[in-house]
């Protein structure tokens, strides 16, 4: 862990729309530097991707945008950015990905020029490696073609620099679904944080070459993985609030290798890393429900400095087409934002007051992203000797901040619940501090047809 | 004999896999679901009898205690360990013919797609209701989807797909196998998949759940 | 004009969650008791309307109540309102009608018996009339049908009885693309006002009868006609603005012939309604971009009882069906709403503060609704002789406002929007207050084969 | 005669439908498009003149202004108000066949369906570039569409729909226009319209506004 002390110290400075280190993009948007800006996630409907459909697929993603620019225009937008995130397709053949790139950004350009208004797109390649299993993380010559779309999307105009890496997930959806927490540790904040610093350097060295950002990773597979079965009832919420603490030092390697934010969305330990390092972060919350439904509606955006709606298909609403629908409702959500900013520090506090409230003491999973929680997780985490540490301090952090909560009567919880309590406990009390200790005793329990250990530099 | 059968239940229903295993914890040191299927095929019990008296009855009852959210995944995972570790016993039966399964379901996650969550959990329900489960793993083309199908001509097939781009794929899946064999029955499945989807590319069954599943196969079985 | 004095003469006391005359409902919500509820809407997916499909439809409108009402227990909801606007042919075949009314009200019935989740049904049947041209109000068949359905229906479990009227519109379409406010006046504010004189005194009735509630009107038809056009750009924003302030004296009529609320969505003339009346209100914003953009989307709920999403079509997103995932965004908004409420008046007002302001300076549809414009016009509505004379003066003072914020540099504008102030001042100036004088001038004016006199009884 | 028609058209551009007409506050008390088009024929000009050079050049830059967002459509209503004042002119000549319109254009809102805000304009757009319109208006079903395309066996018939379960009878009345004449193009528009829908339901055209059916029937007309 690079990290040893925070960069926000106390709740009242984690707050949305200011990071201590905002980044400034190409067209002047200023991310952390006040406001609020929306960030539109949208995919494909129902359709096959080839040289046939490539044309049509081509002029969805360009009205998409040009639609959003457009709506922006009217609601006097102060600032959007697009996330691109590719589709498997997209990205094996990175042309596909790129052509995209370079439709989206010639409407953004058109808008800048013509009505200055300020838009940017965060490219964000999917991970190829996992279709092949057990996943070849560093040989796989798919690494080459995820980082062909890193440059040459980023010269297409693809600004932000992101990925939704999976390194460790071979062996984490397994332990998930059986609530292993000590192979969780070993997928997450073993192999995924060496995994994420053999990735990292080079997008992030892409980034330099082109004169880019990079943004940053999200944990989305892991702890989003877990949140949804959360909300299935398939596991337990207090589980889940765990794994998204247990995060939170696999992501932040995006950030030790020269990341600069703002970190992605479609996951929720952006409020750590924020509060850890001070880079600004995207967050979803309700208006993300399109594609989860989640109990973070609100607290999500406690101190988001861009609000996303994570994705929603391109089809036909009512009003209009899905991702304008989003954009308009995630753009009405910035305007509440940012009247509080303009009003000063006293009414983000009072906003950001009513969103931690209304949500952290229904779940565990919001509880966690109180405010005054993530700060006292946060303060555990960079207590840590290594990112395992890391993780576990914090996730023992988070399970007493939980367990107080809940016998105090302020938490809503269940026996079935509660029960998980004193089994994390232990098992997380149990793991080995030093990583080498940890690595040997798995390596004597996790099946070896399932991963590759030399794939992770073991 | 009854007695044993419902010995046999009880481990599959809690997850006493063997002797070994520590939970649930009035159960500790004693014999699990491996050890009480061998004694029970050991006094003359045939396996159909253990397969559907026992270890279906304790699938079942978890898997309601699952449906009304009164158990998480984990317990149902460990009831199906319980139960393969008695299958262990009674697969050679089966395999020789001496013993019947319910039927075969091969299931795998569609071309270009590898989400598998859904589709483990439906493999284990299925299986967990007596039949036998053939999961051929995600990214599953059509071809691979046919050469099994070959293999076990009445087996029911099912497709699982996460992904707006993949679910499409199911339509060619579909074609290819109804075209070798009108009769075979292909289910689908997965988040982004709608009954009315089932309807236009044919397939014979859209379910949200492993349930709506389980039922069918049941009654085609009947 | 009934209303001679306003209900809440001060902009402190215009607030969402409570007005002065709650209404309960047989379940046990009170609205505008303190709290905002979501009310969900909801419409089938592109699909026929025959004996054939009604088995499907059915269970279409079955699982979305039901998959609403198990997220709102997930969610901890407090209370919901469920609208069922029906198409036109579960009017014309009064049975369809009832019977999803039968069904929605098992699911609620169920999970209140159940878990104790309140929930309501408010029954919308849509007004056939205007299916014959020129309209026959008074005298056409539909009217018995359409009352059919509202008594069988509120027999079968809806609880809160509404209706889109849509008197006058045969000559508010046309005058509105022509931008001819004299004409909208007539429709709006002679025929309208007749009209549902003669059939809310019936609705009301029938809720007297069954024992139910008579929920209000809204004049979605002319004021959102008008907004969507003007957000098309096809009409001036300042007409649309002055439009919405002319429904006003229209869908009080409802009141006035003894409904109690809540007033329906789909309009915007709520605000002023809860002002004059004190009735409780349903208002949509940003959370119904499903239904249809607007420059409202967080004004709107500034002074909201229920919190509505318009209309989503029963389709799948990647979260899960449309109804649910918008189910979940009402809930997070509400769940805002009222953490400011159990925080005390100062914070109502605070958050109220952030929602008006982040809209009211951009548009003048938007201006209007800041509680403080709607004391004030509100107080000049109720000064009005007849409803015409309302109306007028109403309208008068809007336009005074919105004249003054944009000389003031304070309200957005633009050269084109601008000129239709002195037009719109000079015409509205020049109708007659008496309502015979003008009946008798528009009677030499409007075409004849448009319209039929007798069927208002003129 | 080129002033002539150069009038006609600014008139028809600014609104000034005949000498009464106040606006535009410059061309009060002068002759408008009424008197301008009758002055132009008698002066010889053919009523195709007219149409093409003068009262379609008005039409466009009103249009071309409106799509810009530089007029509102009561700006443009006045035009197409100018322009019938105009067309009164020339309609016997089209009617004696002795001129001829660019085509028929037959549209109307489809059974269960009053919206017709949206159609309304169409009519006037396709109108106001040289067509002949037939709008049979609103809540129009098949039979109705078909004995009218009778009528006009080359016309093009627009459908509009602003409901989900209304849009749903264009494939209806899209097959009943295709057997009984397969060369006639049906062309569908209204909010929930999709250019999916269109392709499924096998109709010519999809356009999300007028201006992409107005080029529609130009190139078709040409
Ligand atoms: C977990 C997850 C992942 C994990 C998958 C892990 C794994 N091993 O499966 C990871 C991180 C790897 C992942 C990757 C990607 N994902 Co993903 N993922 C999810 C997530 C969060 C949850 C899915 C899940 O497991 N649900 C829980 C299970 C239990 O439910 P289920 O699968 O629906 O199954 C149930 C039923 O459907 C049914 N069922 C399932 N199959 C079958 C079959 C039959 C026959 C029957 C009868 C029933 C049935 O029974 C099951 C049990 O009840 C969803 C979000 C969401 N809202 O669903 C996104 C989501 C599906 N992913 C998405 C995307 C875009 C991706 C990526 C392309 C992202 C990227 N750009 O990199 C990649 C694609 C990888 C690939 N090629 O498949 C999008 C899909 C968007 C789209 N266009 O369709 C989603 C919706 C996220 C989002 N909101 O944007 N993802
Ligand atoms: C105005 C309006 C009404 C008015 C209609 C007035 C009139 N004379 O048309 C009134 C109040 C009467 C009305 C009634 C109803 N309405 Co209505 N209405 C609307 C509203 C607010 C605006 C529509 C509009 O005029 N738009 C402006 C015009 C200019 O746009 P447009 O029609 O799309 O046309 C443009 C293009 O589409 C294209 N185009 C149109 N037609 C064609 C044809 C061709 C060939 C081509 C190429 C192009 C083309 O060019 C036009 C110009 O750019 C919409 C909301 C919305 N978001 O759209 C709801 C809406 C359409 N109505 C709706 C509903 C439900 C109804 C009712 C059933 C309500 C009820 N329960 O009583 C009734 C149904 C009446 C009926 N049988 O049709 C729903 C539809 C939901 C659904 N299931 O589909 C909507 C979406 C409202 C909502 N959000 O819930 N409505």
């Amino acid at each position: 862990m690079k990290f040893k002390k925070l960069a926000i110290e106390s709740m009242e400075d984690l707050c949305f729309g200011t990071a201590p280190s905002p980044v400034t993009t190409r067209r002047g948007l200023i991310i952390g530097g006040g406001k609020v800006y929306p960030e539109l996630n949208f995919t494909l409907p129902p359709m096959h991707i080839n040289d046939d459909t490539f044309p049509d697929i081509k002029n969805q993603y360009r009205e998409i945008v040009r639609a959003a620019l457009q709506r922006g225009l009217e609601l006097y937008s102060e600032g959007i950015v697009f996330e691109f995130e590719t589709l498997i397709e997209m990205t094996k053949n990175p042309s596909y990905g790129v052509d995209i790139v370079k439709v989206m950004n010639e409407e953004c350009e058109n808008y800048f020029v013509k009505h200055g208004l300020k838009s940017e797109i965060r490219l964000t390649p999917n991970d190829l490696r996992e279709f092949e299993r057990p996943p070849k993380q560093r040989t796989s010559g798919y690494l080459d073609t995820m980082l062909e779309l890193f440059e040459e999307g980023a010269k297409a105009g693809g600004d932000l620099l992101s990925i939704e890496s999976t390194g460790g997930k071979e062996i984490f959806d397994d332990a998930l679904m059986h609530c292993n927490i000590r192979e969780i540790a070993f997928a997450l904040n073993v192999l995924g944080v060496r995994d994420m610093q053999m990735l990292w350097e080079k997008i992030a060295g892409i980034a330099d070459k082109q004169g880019k950002i990079a943004g940053g990773d999200t944990a989305c597979g892991f702890g989003n993985t877990a949140m949804v079965l959360a909300e299935k009832k398939y596991i337990p919420k207090i589980f889940a609030a765990v794994v998204r603490i247990m995060t939170v030092s696999r992501t932040i390697v995006a950030i030790e290798q020269g990341a600069k934010g703002p970190d992605k969305d479609c996951g929720y330990e952006g409020a750590f890393l924020k509060a850890i390092t001070g880079t600004p972060i995207s967050m979803e919350g309700k208006t993300a429900a399109c594609a989860h439904l989640s109990p973070l509606g609100n607290i999500a955006g406690a101190c988001a400095d861009l609000w996303s709606n994570e994705s929603v298909q391109n089809i036909k609403l009512l009003a209009d087409m899905a991702p304008t629908v989003y954009f308009e409702q995630l753009t009405y959500d910035t305007r509440l934002f940012n009247q509080a900013v303009s009003s000063g520090k006293s009414d983000i506090l009072k906003l950001q007051k009513y969103m931690v409230e209304s949500d952290m003491y229904l779940d565990p999973q919001a509880f966690i992203l109180a405010p005054e929680n993530v700060i006292k997780i946060s303060a555990e985490i960079v207590k840590g000797s290594n990112h395992l540490d890391a993780a576990i301090k914090g996730a023992l952090k988070g399970i007493s901040l939980i367990e107080d909560a809940v016998s105090e009567g302020r938490l809503k919880s269940s026996e079935m619940e509660d029960a998980y309590i004193p089994v994390l406990k232990d098992e997380l009390s149990s793991i080995p501090v030093s990583e080498d200790e940890f690595i040997a005793e798995m390596d004597s329990i996790i099946d070896k047809t399932k991963y590759i250990k030399e794939e992770y530099g073991l | 004999m009854e007695e044993l059968l419902k010995q046999i239940a009880h481990c599959v229903e809690f997850g006493k896999i063997n002797q070994a295993s520590p939970y649930p914890p009035d159960l500790k040191g004693k014999d699990g679901a491996d050890e009480l299927t061998k004694k029970a095929l050991d006094q003359g019990a045939t396996a159909e009898e253990i397969l559907t008296n026992a270890l279906i009855v304790g699938m079942g009852k978890v898997g309601v205690k699952f449906r009304e959210n009164k158990v998480f995944v984990p317990q149902v995972l460990m009831s199906a360990k319980a139960m393969s570790a008695a299958m262990a016993h009674l697969k050679p039966l089966f395999a020789s013919g001496a013993a019947k399964r319910k039927g075969t379901f091969i299931i795998g996650t569609v071309q270009g797609d590898l989400h598998d969550i859904g589709k483990n959990l439906v493999s284990m329900m299925v299986e967990g209701n007596g039949y036998e489960v053939i999961d051929l793993g995600v990214d599953v083309n059509a071809d691979t989807f046919l050469t099994e199908a070959e293999k076990y001509p009445h087996a029911v097939i099912g497709l699982s797909a996460l992904l707006t781009t993949t679910m499409v794929n199911m339509e060619n899946i579909v074609n290819a196998l109804k075209e070798k064999n009108p009769e075979t029955k292909v289910c689908i499945g997965g988040a982004p998949v709608t009954q009315d989807f089932c309807n236009k590319i044919n397939a014979d069954l859209y379910s949200p759940d492993p349930q709506g599943l389980v039922e069918y196969l049941d009654k085609l079985a009947s």
